[in-house]
């Protein structure tokens, strides 16, 4: 056991796959010589040399492109797009292409890659630099979508991720890199398509991902001294989607509050919402409360940007007053 | 106001003809073996023959969708498939027929696939914009602009990351060197010395638009490649051994070591864009003269005055044509897919399930 | 009043506005010359001349800029992308740039366009040509997001959304295109974010658009012959959405159907479906059921996509069932 | 398996460095009035000491997300900035503060949306990277690579459609050649003929990588001038006078009709990519010839050849200090946004409205 960053736990994660398979290569933009702009891949070019960590031209779309055909034709890239605000540039890589080659050539096409990115608000970067953009992702047939809330978590999802044969997204969060955690010595492998009870509770199901997972877990603990249960879901994995595992609490509190960081308007708690009040219609006492950021951009000043993203504050108000 | 902003200053259609070269005699000396030649011949007649089948399946209502057909432009398909190893790849576009049957896919998979049987080698799920054959080292045939550049450079990547001598082929169009993609590819393949080939085959048309008039250079692709540090490389499109030789030099370049190359190859398509096209924004005069300078007639006539007989040439088209016949049979007699098929291969168990 | 299909009825309401406002343009590939490839745009290029109707090159995020660019200093763009599945390859200027940039500076910035496209699947395309993507537009904030079902439709947003002051992404059904209907003559001018209820019901309320409006008319009659009394509402604009049409309605059946071309993961229907659930908890008497694509990309042969794509019959099917 | 794939074959951060080319002295006698060149060196000043005092701001935690500093570079949008009218249109990048106040846009609006204030010139919602002032010809500063270059396109578009001699300028880095996004625009705007102006400032880095490393060519703008059709330029960016006499014929060119012009302004950044980077990455050799070769040192000492006194230059930056110093006391005494700010301006109807 030893404590960890995020951020030092995505170089771990890297680290362990890239040692254990040489097939595996990480490509992106300032990745190799200066260790990622978020300082997250930090040692692997001495490690692994230059030809297995590779700094890129700002060309997102032959990244991607090059992942690809690099995954179609026996290698396991990692590619980095530094921001995932910059899918945007290179979606029709990850989208028509990358998420379609397997359906469209009947199975005849491997896809194995991850793309990391980081995903997120709270570091006042402004509406082009702090989005969560994991809604654009799941919505996409083809794709895996991961996005995990410990140091620990993004080891094992990231094994998990990059020994899975179809192409995952692997949202890291940009202010969750400095957190820290108890990380497990050895090799960590998880799976993916598997969300966590990180609370247990009986009145109230509280599902969330990434930064929201800390702050529904302190929500969590101001409810209990309001004198609410609530069982904290973490879901780690939006594609593939652990229902059962909410479904399974819902069935248990009958009441459904989902934390997102996505802009409102088919963020993913909209899928989750949408599933549950149908699937749990007759187990739920009170409607599916979604707690979201508004349907706005970013704003980056600091208390413009703390008043929109979801906080501890908001999530125990926004629980406590519908439970009443 | 003004009358607001405009490219050009001639109308729509009327830009001056671009005429094809005449055909080179040298070539007819090329040092390019009789036994490679016949098969280029074939080739073109098979890519040829399909395609005419293709169009009257379309004209019976039996291919759907859509197609881009490859009549006219068989010269470049022909040669690198001919030149190319069976291990190396080749990425081709929506108008990716003549790359497919070039590099041994069986027409009876291609025929099938058209008709959106079972058969077909994508069991129907993909159609005429995505031939694939991952055992003939087609790697897939890519119906959005630009983007199968990037993923050809991925294919060279593995090649020269596991150390193997293979090399990846990138056919586009004219109208493709103007995306964003095609950029990137290019600088990409560069920084990293890639075995890859990037083969502009210029029909002088994107879909219905002149390339010239909307492009900032007479020759879309070699007018870039200083760009990029790359060879100024043109070719006579519609001549297989023209190609056959510059092919054959980049293949050997970038298995080599030598990294990447930028091959423009200058050809013009038979008919329009796509099935629903009759392509009448081309001047008569530039149709009439590239008609003219068909790669299959122009072929035809060398290998008569290499001294191969008529006769021979006639038993290679009969041949084809019985040969594609009897894969228009297989097609049509094939099943159309199962519902279930829908489901399958979306991920990598076999299936569609994204939730437990 | 006069027959028009829907592919006249593209050019007939472009011309409405050009002849009416000598800033409005329009720009894409093969737009003027050809007349579109889906012959949408016939005749502009003659009545308004090359420097009104430009063909450009294959350059998608030029394109796109240009017309954000000409928006901002004074125009107002029409830009197409040919078919919507191409959104992927100037996504960044669509999201990041054009519906942020009045955000960004506080109002400084006006981007008054319209962005039209070919949109949905049924034509045999397979997954790169025949996506329905107004779901990933509709996650993001600053867009307008219109998806007309007729003729008249078509003339009557198109004039609303250019003279729009927020930028307006208009999908144009690709099988709609031949399709025909009575329109009158004159100009014609709709509203965004007005939901029509283009058939009247009491037992369930069917929500479509786009090409699910017809097959869902045509399921709702197949209903009446089975004695449910179906209401159909067509969504039209999903941003704005008229939400109050739709709970009202929802009011006095107590039943909702959402019917998408979208894969099932977040699409659209999504978003609706969480709101009716929190929002009219109490009115209803089942589930919200979702009739959607599934989760998957399209596939090109005939009988799999008729298959895929939500049909009358299924329609029919699944209202029917979930009703008795 | 190799050892994979690579760009270089040099350590990281130890290629050759670039060292600037010597002053030119004919510039002594360039004609440009003397009170241009007082105008330009006040502005030169401005930028400089308002970078110095963010930097400062950044370390007492006032200044909160990223910021990229202009320091070094000033040269390049003063000289444009002063070339310009003020009706024509600026597109800057994340690195835009000079841009910005080189059109003219207040100080006060500037570190007030520095600081996230509501007397920021975007209301403290845009922040360091999106500074924009309409009014002023700013027509923003955007974030994402390449985008604006497609945008600047835009309002030339504009300009030309609606008959004015406007015209647009976009600033840009080296690193944003390699990106779709610029080969797109440099494509479109030679084939509309567009009065627009694309000027790389080629600081040699991207974020924190040397532009040779990942670029096929050695001046990543100017080697690409010939795929579009343009004149290859590249001028000493650490001059403002070499570089107003580009940035003028460039924009009396597009002005006059003749089309866009493509510069490369060779300058360098005196400290790293943003504010946490220290810049490591750079041989010591190089940056000490740059910093010898500072634009604002330059300009100084010219602007003594040409006979003005020691004091009127002292005179312009103790002016200017007194400026900043307002400016910052101003900010730091504005309030924080109102919550509400939040939620106004998504829409042109002043709010965030999307349902009824
Ligand atoms: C990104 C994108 N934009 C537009 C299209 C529509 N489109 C299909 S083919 C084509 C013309 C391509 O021209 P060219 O590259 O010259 O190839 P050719 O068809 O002549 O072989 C266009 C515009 C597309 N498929 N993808
Ligand atoms: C599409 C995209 N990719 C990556 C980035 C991250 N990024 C921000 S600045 C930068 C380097 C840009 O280098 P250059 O163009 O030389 O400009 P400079 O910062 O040197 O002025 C990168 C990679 C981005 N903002 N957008
Ligand atoms: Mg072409
Ligand atoms: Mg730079």
């Amino acid at each position: 056991m030893a404590e960890l960053s995020y951020r030092d736990a995505v170089a771990r994660g890297i680290a362990q796959e890239m040692e254990r398979d040489e097939r595996v290569f990480l490509i992106g933009e300032d990745v190799a010589g200066a260790g990622g702009v978020f300082k997250a891949t930090v040692g692997l070019l001495d490690q692994f040399g230059p030809g297995r960590v590779v700094d890129t031209p700002i060309s997102e779309q032959a990244i991607l492109g090059a992942a690809m055909g690099a995954a179609m034709t026996g290698l396991r890239p990692i590619a980095e797009i530094m921001f995932s605000d910059f899918f945007a540039v290179c979606w029709d890589i990850v989208v028509n292409e990358i998420a379609k080659a397997r359906y469209m050539t009947d199975g005849q096409v491997d896809v194995p890659l991850v793309i990391r990115s980081a995903n997120g608000g709270g570091a006042r970067f402004g509406a082009q630099h702090s989005q969560s953009v994991e809604n654009w992702a799941m919505a996409i047939p083809g794709l895996k979508v991961v996005a995990p809330s410990t140091p620990e978590d993004v080891i094992g999802l990231m094994a998990a991720s990059v020994r899975d044969e179809d192409p995952v997204l692997f949202f890291e969060h940009k202010t969750l890199y400095s957190h820290k955690g108890e990380v497990p010595d050895g090799e960590i492998v998880d799976e993916l398509g598997k969300a966590k009870v990180v609370r247990k509770g009986t009145d109230a199901t509280i599902v969330a991902l990434a930064m929201m997972v800390p702050r529904a877990l302190e929500a969590a603990e101001r409810l209990a001294e309001d004198g609410i249960s609530a069982e904290v879901i973490d879901v780690r994995s939006l594609i593939p989607l652990d229902t059962a595992t909410i479904l399974g609490s819902v069935a248990k509190t009958s009441r459904l509050y989902t934390v997102e960081e996505n802009p409102r308007v088919l963020g993913w708690g909209a899928e989750i919402a949408s599933i549950v009040a149908d699937e749990a219609f007759w187990d739920l006492d009170a409607p599916v409360r979604r707690i979201t950021t508004p349907h706005i951009p970013l704003p980056s000043s600091a208390p413009l940007e703390d008043d929109t993203i979801p906080s501890v504050e908001r999530i125990h108000r926004e629980v406590k007053e519908s439970m009443d | 106001m003004t009358n607001g902003v405009r490219a050009v200053d001639h109308e729509y259609g009327e830009h001056d003809p671009i005429l094809p070269a005449p055909v080179d005699p040298a070539l007819d000396q090329a040092p390019i073996a009789q036994e490679t030649r016949l098969a280029m011949y074939q080739l073109q007649e098979e890519i040829r023959q399909v395609e005419k089948e293709l169009h009257r399946l379309f004209l019976e209502g039996l291919v759907q969708g859509t197609s881009h057909l490859y009549l006219g432009m068989e010269a470049t398909a022909t040669a690198f498939g001919t030149a190319l190893r069976p291990d190396d790849y080749t990425f081709a576009t929506y108008r990716g027929h003549g790359h497919t049957l070039a590099r041994g896919v069986p027409m009876k998979g291609v025929f099938g696939e058209m008709l959106g049987r079972s058969s077909g080698i994508l069991g129907g799920k993909g159609g005429s914009m995505h031939l694939t054959s991952v055992e003939h080292g087609m790697l897939g045939s890519y119906a959005i602009i630009g983007a199968h550049l990037t993923i050809a450079n991925g294919a060279a990547w593995s090649a020269k990351y596991r150390g193997t001598d293979q090399v990846a082929v990138a056919f586009f169009g004219d109208g493709t060197t103007n995306i964003g993609a095609f950029h990137e590819a290019l600088n990409f393949a560069v920084v990293y010395d890639l075995p890859v080939i990037f083969v502009c085959e210029n029909n002088l048309y994107m879909e219905y638009t002149a390339i010239g008039d909307i492009t900032a250079v007479p020759n879309p692709a070699a007018d870039r490649a200083a760009a990029y540090g790359l060879e100024r490389i043109i070719v006579d499109g519609n001549d297989a051994d023209a190609v056959y030789l510059e092919a054959s030099r980049a293949i050997e370049k970038a298995r080599a070591g030598g990294g990447p190359s930028l091959i423009e190859s200058l050809t013009y398509r038979h008919g329009g864009h796509s099935r629903a096209d009759p392509g009448k924004y081309r001047p008569q005069e530039e149709i009439d003269a590239w008609m003219e300078r068909d790669p299959i007639a122009t072929y035809h006539q060398r290998l008569l005055r290499l001294g191969v007989d008529e006769g021979t040439l006639t038993g290679i088209s009969t041949d084809v044509a019985r040969r594609v016949e009897e894969a228009v049979e297989h097609a049509k007699a094939s099943p159309r897919p199962s519902l279930e098929a829908s489901h399958t291969n979306v991920y990598a168990d076999g299936g569609a399930r994204w939730r437990n």
